[in-house]
């Protein structure tokens, strides 16, 4: 089997799991919701102060639920004593990595265009004009986070510690990219034009190359045994 | 001009003695514990 | 066994490509870390945060040690803007020296300061050397691109 | 290799030695910040063996994923553990140094940031050798990791520096003349000479004991 096939198999695999179940996808659903009632009520009915706050609150939200999601990334492998077929794959397993991270990718795609349909319906907030930059800016923060995300999900897998190791190792990595979407966020929903954050699309852009390429590279070491 | 402020180099000083002497002797330790037979080691 | 190193090499140079333009675009951005007088004064918002760095003006600087009141100017050599804190002031702060000052601008004319920070410059000088750092090269300093 | 740490054990202290008479005897002081411009001599040179430290892992762990020899794994483990230590003081002491000249303890500084990010992700890289128990695959683990967050360093380093900055600009690692005097400029490369020394002190005990410790393990 090509390239190709092989990761569309993982990846075809989770979505049938997932379209059976809709476990991660209903629990994320009801986590963000969770999410915008503690924004709601840890900051007030401020408008003004909400507005404000927004780009960090987005993400805030972003990364939350993408610790959840991504973290559970190998779950049903292991629970279901599916570790083992998995190393058994022939060939390269960088194909087993990109069908997982393409998997991740749908799912926090899905939640994090809910998370922003569902705060400018409950903040109020006309994000129409915004949109196409911002999808942009989520797209490569998103790509970002999961790509390392996915790689070190596989490496805490087997860890029974796996839910604190997780995050601890992920978001000191996910600095740059964190502070890069942020700000770019930020000037995005201020109304600015992309070419005023060229420099933050910049960075994006070349921590996505570096956490894809470097993840396709090591993959293979974390799944041999 | 600037007061001397040699409280805070000698906290600064004090402190590289205090983070490297005990490392130092983290290491002497776990040496020393290495050293004596496996059997007494089991009880650690 | 070919491939996978054809796979190591290729991937290698992208990862090298992908840092070296960092680094590349990383030098030469001269980002901007706060707003400068002229800046400011140019479209003043009350109440917004800002941080402005300047250098403190010479004869400008007043302390009242009982009351913690602490008045100065900044300035960028085009514009001064009075700053008002309250609060004993870092010892390498003083007139002619760089400062951040993390605050607001208020409507009453002048930008109120929560935090001062006073700027270094990276030159480190002998006593026998002559003089202070020139007002010129801490502006560099203050606005340096570096890295 | 036990002799060969004990002599560089005590080149160190030599070199430390010499790095304190020079820092508080032959350096004179300096006229901006007065006295407290001594802790530069504790400070820079840490923060330099810090990058080298997580220089020398980044290295070895590429050496272990490619030939698997222990002895590459057991160095990437030395020098992120005693990297982490240098990175402790380096943070301690520049705050230290911090509050008198800026005025605060700490700031989000670009490269005050930028060198907690890195502490707080080699913390996460001890913390993940530790919960690992077997020993082959904690290696290889740790090795990806390591690489991994010697990737992010430079994009670390900048996001930050392009977030907000307070440090003065690097004095000696630039282009042109350094911005120093050259007793000054002696005196700091002097201290670099001698914690590079003790780093390098460390690690081959560290190293040593690891190796022993496997020993054990397996008899």
């Amino acid at each position: 089997m090509s390239f190709a096939r092989r990761a569309w198999a993982v990846t075809w695999k989770d979505v049938l799991v997932e379209r059976r179940s809709k476990e991660t996808l209903n629990a994320l659903v009801f986590f963000a919701l969770l999410l915008l009632f503690a924004f709601q009520f840890a900051l007030g009915p401020d408008r003004d102060r909400l507005a404000q706050a927004m780009p960090g609150l987005l993400w805030l939200g972003f990364i939350l639920s993408g610790l959840l999601g991504l973290g559970r990334t190998f779950v049903t492998e292991r629970e279901n004593d599916c570790w083992e077929a998995l190393l058994l794959t022939p060939g390269d397993k960088s194909a087993v990595y990109v069908g997982k991270l393409a998997g991740n990718l749908l799912l926090m795609f899905t939640v994090e265009a809910l998370l922003i349909a569902l705060f400018a319906v409950f903040f109020n907030v006309d994000l129409s004009a915004a949109l196409p930059a911002l999808t942009l800016v989520v797209a490569l923060g998103t790509v970002g986070l999961a790509a390392v995300g996915t790689l070190f999900a596989a490496m805490t897998a087997n860890i029974r510690a796996r839910e604190l190791l997780f995050p601890i190792l992920l978001l000191p990595v996910q600095v740059p990219v964190l502070l890069g979407t942020v700000k770019a966020t930020e000037a995005v929903l201020a109304g600015e034009p992309l070419a005023a954050v060229a420099q933050w699309l910049k960075l994006l852009v070349a921590a996505d190359l570096i956490y894809v390429v470097s993840g396709l590279l090591t993959f293979d070491f974390i799944l041999e045994g | 001009m600037m007061p001397d402020n040699w409280g805070y180099v000698a906290a600064a000083y004090a402190l590289a003695l205090v983070m490297f002497g005990g490392y130092w002797r983290r290491l002497r330790t776990r040496e020393r514990q290495l050293r004596t037979p496996p059997s007494r080691r089991r009880g650690r | 066994m070919r491939t996978k190193r054809t796979k190591f090499l290729a991937g290698g140079v992208v990862i090298a490509a992908a840092l070296a333009y960092m680094i590349y675009a990383g030098v030469t951005q001269s980002a901007v870390y706060f707003v400068t007088p002229s800046e400011l004064t140019q479209a003043p918002v009350a109440g917004k945060a800002y941080r402005l760095g300047g250098m403190v003006v010479k004869g400008s600087l007043r302390w009242e040690p009982r009351t913690l009141d602490l008045a100065f100017a900044i300035s960028d050599g085009k514009a001064t803007v009075p700053v008002r804190h309250k609060g004993t002031p870092p010892d390498l702060f003083g007139e002619e020296r760089g400062a951040v000052v993390e605050g607001s601008w208020t409507p009453d004319g002048y930008f109120k300061a929560t935090t001062i920070l006073a700027k270094h410059s990276e030159e480190y000088k002998a006593p026998h050397d002559e003089g202070q750092a020139s007002p010129k090269e801490l502006m560099k300093t203050l606005k340096g691109p570096g890295a | 290799m036990a002799t060969a740490s004990r002599v560089l054990g005590w080149l160190a202290a030599l070199g430390l030695a010499g790095g304190l008479a020079m820092g508080f005897g032959v350096a004179p002081r300096e006229t901006t910040q007065g006295f407290v411009q001594r802790i530069m001599y504790l400070h820079v040179p840490t923060a330099w063996v810090a990058y080298l430290a997580f220089g020398v892992v980044f290295v070895a762990s590429i050496v272990y994923l490619a030939r698997r020899t222990d002895a590459a794994d057991r160095v990437a483990h030395a020098s992120a553990e005693v990297g982490v230590v240098f990175t402790g003081l380096t943070i301690a002491a520049g705050s230290i140094w911090g509050k008198p000249t800026w005025g605060t303890w700490w700031t989000w500084d670009a490269r005050l940031t930028s060198v907690a990010v890195l502490f707080v992700m080699y913390l996460g890289y001890l913390l993940l050798r530790g919960m690992i128990e077997e020993p082959e695959r904690g290696a290889r683990y740790a090795a990806v990791l390591g690489i991994i967050a010697a990737l992010d360093v430079p994009l670390v380093h900048f996001s930050v520096y392009w977030w907000r900055t307070l440090h003065q600009p690097p004095s000696v690692m630039k282009p042109g003349a350094p911005t120093m005097p050259p007793v000054i400029l002696a005196t700091l490369l002097v201290n670099v000479v001698a914690f590079t020394l003790l780093y390098l002190y460390f690690v081959t005990k560290r190293v040593e004991l690891l190796r022993r410790e496997q020993e054990a393990r397996l008899a």
